[in-house]
């Protein structure tokens, strides 16, 4: 599409020259077969939840009591508009655009941010208001660990964001070439936000239904 | 050229300019080890680490054998014997077996499908790293653990706080007591108060981690890096089941840690995960374990398979019989394995569907692991068969795992089980799987590529004396405890009754065990010795048939001269025989020749070879991660906070180091495909491509620099 | 040479070991599961022979082959490079398809086996077990609703439908000669069939691992006559009897009065010494009731751990009352710091509550 | 960089996709408040998972480009969801029947 693609295609074909392989990048590969893993992580997290949830004759309250819907929806939408200015960084990489690539990059981060200070309010606010903690049964425990465990990946996404943004902003250009690139950050981010899309539901949604 | 060995510690001054940079030979010294990405050296490190922890968990597990030689024995008391074995099961599994397997996939996979390094080579380097800082810290709970009895026992009058009595080597109590399963509520914060079981829970986290970032990179690496024609179904069957355990890894460790996590929530935060006072599902830890527990017997003894798998064929000098159905049975053994876990729980009280299902998906793991059995006998049968040692241990191998997977079968009778399990016959069962299975296989693939690693021989007179001590000791210790499980010995029995008639048979046991201990001695010493005065081996001194023997032995550095072009299945035997009418092998005349060229050739290079360079940040990296464990057992403390700030410093700083730090020196007259200016800047790799790279500039036409 | 020799001497003391282990096979062990005394463990030992059997065969077929092949084919002098064979389909197909019927085979008997066992009888007798570290507590909701602990008494021939589960970890319980085993899981009720044709005393032992003296979490199955079972139930609904002053069981009574109360319960039948049956509302923590500690069928105590095989059973309940946590690491009942005149007084009261 | 990078959408596709995205959360939320007055059920459990799962397919085929990746890339990861999706089920339904038991 542009050179700097092209340039990327070329040196997987030249390790399809050396070497039997799948033709693509070795972190790319790497990356995707972390995240398959992650379902395993997540699923775990999310089961232990589900078990607990409807669970009769845990303390009072249960999560699904509690949740404000709206508030949620909102800081769920937010965390979805992230995936497309992730995109859209990405995206403007391959148009070799560095300016509007590290706009979007932070744009991103900065989404991250807002969904995440809510998480944080959200908890603040369960904690506070609702007394709801981790000690007070398993499923809460279970909200807890899922939704913070989420949280903590959200957190790691946007230092990733941040630092590819401030490595942009001091050396002038990323490439999607090598190391720690704009690629491997957004396929990271992209799977949070799809985790998050499946706790969205499960976890909030139905769970309160 | 300078040496590889000082340039990590200088990156963060004046970036390293177009130095070309060839790793020097001599790279024995002490920061050599530290810091290198070398595939082999990892390997090797792994190898002695998990021999060390052999040794450990072997002591282990004589003391256990002295205590249980005697029926109501006072050798040691009961928080010892608790530690002992909860820490002979961790010991074993986590820090010999799996770190030996991991050794020789070090070590091999890249030699075995002709690439020069793993994917990712900094990576492999920290999973080693933090292997080795995961042992250190489950360890270091003989010297910080406390090994409290369950809350409200503790201050009993007569009571010792470790819930022993003086003497009895008690102070062992203050390891992990939990079992290596870790059972909830048992290993909860109300009945194992101390900190002993975090140790275990935090130190399996981050061993967890060391070989989950093993296992992307394993992955990776068989699907990227293989060399030219070495196709999926060309690989040897070691790298297959190699691929099978990777991903049996990547699947189920997350599932342990999320476990883990939920234990120590339970533990340290008051989460309530487990506590059934409070609602918590005690079988949930069950669920979750054995979704992890069971993969795990298939990651322990896969590799071992693959390497018989390797060492037969050479030995009967047939190819493997029925290569598809060896590999296709390992694949079905892997995905089987995810899918009997509850097979652990028959027990528990779980419903008559869930044990009939799980009783049948038991028994259908011995179809693939028969149809590997027999064709390993195929493999055998018509052959020409050498006795050397490898051979014998592989040997053993299929008949000792044959026994394991009969005895396994009796588990899956489901009923039947509810007599067996939980006794000193399922004991029997598994260490037939686990040391008549993977460590007769390991064994094997220690004496056959011993000359890989060090150009000499081991001892064959020893190996063999060596062979026959552990098969007869590890009889004698593993075969009455089927009967001793059958009498009713239930396990992790600290005392047993003498009116059960027990006893003669526990004796028989002790005897085993320190016949296979004085079999280990003999091997410590035929290793000791044949790295000084062994044979030399040449380049094939097993007229071997699979293209790591198509390298000089100590292998160089650089793997391959030249990176190797694979034809087909065994490709180096095709080299060196042909067959004639009958079908029999005829070695080619030229053979000879060849393999002498190929001795010159490894060790003389014609081209530049460029390799990941040496580098502190894995190592840096991963010593955060003892220290975020500590400071999670002591987050009540200040300097317990201070821990986990300090770990995560260890942990930031390695990560922003290795980000700003090259893989290898940039050496941009190799690179047309680079924007030039943008490389010299934007060094903050991680570095498959650049491997990938060193090989692409071996073949270019450069004269070789030697210094 | 050498290698023949060392497999000799191999062969020869592998020989001597199972001679000796006929031997040894003799001794009577109580935990055996090969003498199932009832149905249900009598299906597990039929299984288990049926699958033996099976396993022996193959056992022999496979390792023979293996022996076979390896004297067959060991290198020899003159002995030509073997044929290149690389493998089979059709045997692939066989060696795939005999073990899968073989298994098809026993998976039906399995398979019916789990579902027989897993429900009790409608009209089977309940009795609940409740694991605590380290002992078992039975209770007899259909006969009164008495408790007793260790020995856990049953008619013969009746089917007795074990209703469990624990106070603090899991637990196992685990008679082999009636039946296997059944976790104890807080919080939630698993329940085991138990039956027993002929009269006898079962051991039995807590099977999973529950913290210091697991191994001492023992049990006893006293099966008797229903009518004898009746005679016992009745009795265990009686109270204990207040022994007279001035007695030495009165003494002993005196210093169970003052140094017991907080964990253990005696329901007596006269209550005007002023001792409630249980001083504190909760009992601190949750020790055996001793209302018929001394009953004839109740030969253990301690979590039927005590006592060993070569002790009296005053001798081993000295011992114990001296200093449980020496005889029983972890023990929630402590060294009370109690005289030999106590002791011996506390025994002498002890062997009253028949 | 994928090698199909010339089929991946373009910059107002991508707006495009997202504003698809967000209609079905929007979606999903009024169900959510649908299901609170009428009770719908299974159907409205159907329905959520039904949309959410169409987020998922659209984030991960579109925005992480697995559509144009090649097949093998896309079987490791389904791979792992349709394991972990397989193994949670059978956990969860096996320890639900165990409490509706007891």
């Amino acid at each position: 599409m542009t050179d700097l693609a092209h340039e990327g295609d070329v040196t997987a074909e030249d390790h399809h020259d050396e070497h039997e392989s799948l033709g693509m990048d070795a972190r790319k590969l790497g990356m995707w077969v972390f995240l398959s893993s992650e379902f395993l992580f997540f699923g775990a997290l999310m089961t232990n939840y589900l078990l607990y949830s409807n669970r009769p004759g845990l303390a009072d309250p249960y999560p699904g009591t509690i949740y404000d819907i709206p508030f949620t929806s909102v800081s769920s939408f937010v965390l979805l508009m992230s995936s497309l200015t992730m995109v859209l960084a990405h995206a403007a990489l391959e148009r070799d655009d560095q300016h509007q690539t590290r706009t979007w990059l932070f744009a991103t981060a900065a989404l991250g941010s807002i969904f995440l200070g809510g998480q944080v309010f959200e908890f603040y606010e369960f904690i506070t208001h609702d007394g709801m903690t981790l000690t007070t049964s398993p499923v809460a425990s279970a909200f807890y660990v899922l939704t913070g465990f989420h949280g903590l990946h959200v957190a790691i996404g946007i230092l990733m964001l941040l630092s590819l943004w401030g490595i942009g902003h001091s050396q002038g250009a990323l490439s999607d070439k090598r190391g720690f690139n704009v690629e491997l950050v957004g396929l990271y981010w992209h799977f949070v936000d799809i985790i998050w899309i499946v706790i969205f539901t499960v976890v909030y949604l139905l769970s309160t239904s | 050229m300078t040496t590889t060995t000082e340039r990590p510690g200088v990156v963060e001054e004046a970036p390293p300019t177009t130095t070309i940079y060839r790793r020097p030979k001599s790279t024995e010294g002490f920061w050599g080890w530290v810091t290198t990405t070398d595939h082999k050296k990892i390997g090797i490190m792994y190898g002695y680490a998990a021999f060390f922890f052999f040794i450990v968990g072997g002591v282990e597990a004589l003391l256990l054998r002295i205590h249980l030689a005697s029926a109501n024995s006072e050798f040691l008391t009961a928080g010892a014997y608790n530690a002992l074995f909860s820490m002979h099961g961790a010991t074993m599994i986590f820090l010999f077996v799996m770190p030996a397997s991991a050794a020789f996939v070090n070590y091999l996979l890249p030699l075995m499908i002709g690439a020069r390094d793993v994917a990712f080579p900094r990576l492999n380097a920290l999973s080693w790293w933090a292997f080795l800082f995961g042992g250190i810290f489950m360890y270091s709970a003989l010297f910080f653990g406390t090994g409290l009895a369950p809350t409200g026992v503790e201050n009993v009058v007569g009571n010792l706080a470790e819930g022993g009595r003086p003497g009895g080597l008690n102070f062992l109590a203050d390891m992990p007591d939990g079992g290596w399963f870790l059972y909830q509520p048992n290993a909860g914060p109300d009945f194992s108060p101390g900190t002993g079981i975090d140790f275990a829970l935090l130190g399996i986290q981050i061993l967890g981690v060391a070989s989950l970032v093993a296992a992307v990179n394993f992955i990776v690496t068989i699907f990227n890096f293989r060399a030219k024609g070495m196709r999926l179904l060309r690989m040897p069957v070691f790298v297959w089941m190699t691929m099978v355990t990777q991903f049996l890894l990547l699947f189920s460790l997350p599932i342990i840690a999320i476990a883990l996590f939920m234990a120590t929530f339970d533990r340290n935060f008051g989460a309530m995960f487990f506590d059934a006072t409070g609602g918590g599902d005690p079988i949930l830890w069950q669920h979750l374990f054995w979704l992890f527990g069971h993969p795990e017997v298939y990651i322990l003894v896969l590799p071992a398979m693959g390497m018989v798998s390797e060492v037969l064929p050479v030995f009967s000098r047939k190819p493997l019989f029925g290569y598809s159905a060896v590999i296709f049975a390992g694949a079905a053994i892997g995905f089987l394995g995810f899918g009997v876990w509850a097979h652990h729980m028959f027990a528990t009280g779980i419903s008559p569907v869930a044990q009939a299902a799980f009783g049948l998906s038991t028994m259908t793991i011995a179809i693939p692991t028969g149809i590997k059995i027999f064709n390993w006998m195929g493999t055998m049968w018509m052959g020409k068969l050498r006795f050397s040692t490898p051979l014998l241990f592989a040997i053993g191998f299929v008949a000792m795992f044959v026994i394991g997977g009969l005895s396994g079968v009796t588990h899956s009778i489901v009923p039947s089980d509810w007599q067996q399990t939980d006794t000193y016959y399922i004991v029997a069962h598994f260490h037939y799987v686990l040391f008549g299975g993977s460590v007769f296989g390991l064994f094997a693939g220690i004496y056959y590529w011993f000359p890989k690693i060090s150009g000499r021989m081991l001892g064959e007179g020893l190996g063999k004396v060596h062979f026959w001590l552990m098969f007869i000791g590890f009889n004698l210790t593993f075969g009455p405890m089927h009967w001793l499980g059958l009498q009713g010995m239930v396990r992790r029995t600290w005392k047993y009754d003498p009116a059960t008639g027990l006893e003669p048979w526990n004796i028989a046991v002790t005897v085993g065990a320190f016949i296979i201990a004085l079999s280990i001695a003999v091997f410590i010493y035929n290793w000791w010795s044949s790295r000084r005065r062994g044979a030399p081996s040449g380049l094939d001194p097993w007229d071997a048939r699979t293209v790591e023997w198509t390298v000089p032995n100590p292998t160089p550095v650089y793997n391959f001269a030249t990176t190797p072009v694979i034809t087909r299945l065994d490709d180096f035997w095709h080299r060196k025989y042909t067959t004639d009418d009958e079908g029999r092998a005829v070695r080619r005349p030229e053979a000879d020749q060849m393999i002498a060229d190929l001795e010159y050739d490894g060790r003389n290079p014609k081209t530049e070879i460029h390799l990941p360079a040496p580098s502190y940040f894995p190592l840096l990296l991963a010593s955060g991660m003892p220290f975020i464990g500590w400071g999670i057992i002591w987050h009540t403390t200040t300097w317990g906070l201070g821990m986990v700030v300090l770990g995560v410093l260890l942990i930031v700083s390695g990560g922003i180091g290795w980000a700003l730090e090259p893989l290898e020196e940039a050496h941009e007259e190799d690179h047309p495909h680079d924007e030039a200016d943008e490389d010299e800047e934007t060094h903050e790799t991680e570095g498959a491509s650049d491997v990938g790279r060193a090989s692409e500039s071996a073949d270019t036409t450069e004269p070789v620099e030697t210094s | 040479m050498r290698r023949s020799r060392l497999s000799a001497v191999g062969g020869a003391g592998l020989l001597a070991l199972i001679l000796s282990g006929c031997q040894l096979a003799d001794i009577d062990s109580p935990m055996t599961i090969f003498e199932p005394a009832g149905p249900f463990a009598q299906r597990l030992d039929d299984l288990f022979w049926m699958v033996f059997w099976i396993a022996t065969v193959i056992f022999v077929l496979v390792q023979g082959g293996l022996i076979i092949t390896m004297v067959l084919f060991r290198d020899r002098p003159g002995r030509r490079e073997p044929k290149q064979i690389h493998g089979n389909a059709k045997l692939e197909v066989v060696w795939t398809i005999i073990p899968a019927v073989i298994l098809a085979v026993v998976a039906v008997p399995t398979v019916s086996a789990v579902f027989d066992l897993t429900e009790c009888a409608d009209d089977a007798m309940t009795v609940e077990v409740i694991g605590h570290q380290w002992w078992f507590e039975y209770r007899y909701p259909e006969q009164g609703g008495f408790t007793t602990a260790n020995t856990m008494v049953i008619p013969t021939g009746v089917e007795v439908c074990a209703t469990m589960t624990s106070e603090d970890v899991l637990h196992n319980f685990w008679v082999p000669a009636l039946n296997g085993k059944r976790y104890l899981v807080p919080g939630q009720t698993t329940v085991l069939r138990l039956q027993a044709d002929t009269d006898g005393e079962y051991w039995g032992q807590c099977a999973e691992f529950c913290g210091l003296s697991h191994s001492l979490m023992r049990a006893r199955v006293r099966s008797v006559p229903q009518p004898e079972f009746d005679a016992w139930a009745a009795r265990q609904n009686e109270p204990a009897p207040v022994p007279e002053e001035g007695t030495p069981e009165y003494e002993g009574y005196q210093v169970y009065a003052q140094n017991c109360t907080q964990c253990h319960t005696v329901d007596f039948a006269d209550n005007d010494a002023g001792i409630s049956d249980n001083i504190l509302e909760e009992p601190v923590f949750n020790g055996p009731d001793l209302t018929h500690f001394a009953d004839e069928y109740r030969t253990t105590f301690a979590g039927s751990a005590l006592p060993e095989a070569d002790e009296t059973y005053d001798e081993a309940l000295k011992r114990w009352i001296e200093n449980p946590p020496n005889v029983k690491p972890g023990s929630f009942m402590p060294d009370l710091g109690l005289t030999e005149d106590e002791i011996d007084a506390v025994i002498a009261w002890l062997k009253t509550n028949k | 960089m994928s090698d199909g990078a010339h089929h991946t959408p373009s910059t107002s596709q991508y707006w495009k996709i997202a504003l698809g995205l967000a209609v079905i959360t929007a979606l999903e939320v009024s169900l959510y408040y649908i299901d609170n007055a009428l009770e719908l059920g299974v159907l409205n459990a159907a329905m959520l998972i039904g949309l959410s799962l169409l987020k998922f397919v659209v984030v991960v085929g579109w925005f992480m480009h697995l559509r144009f990746e090649k097949p093998s890339l896309s079987r490791f990861f389904t791979g792992g969801f349709i394991l972990a999706i397989s193994l949670y089920a059978v956990v969860l339904g096996f320890m639900a029947a165990a409490v509706l038991r007891s």
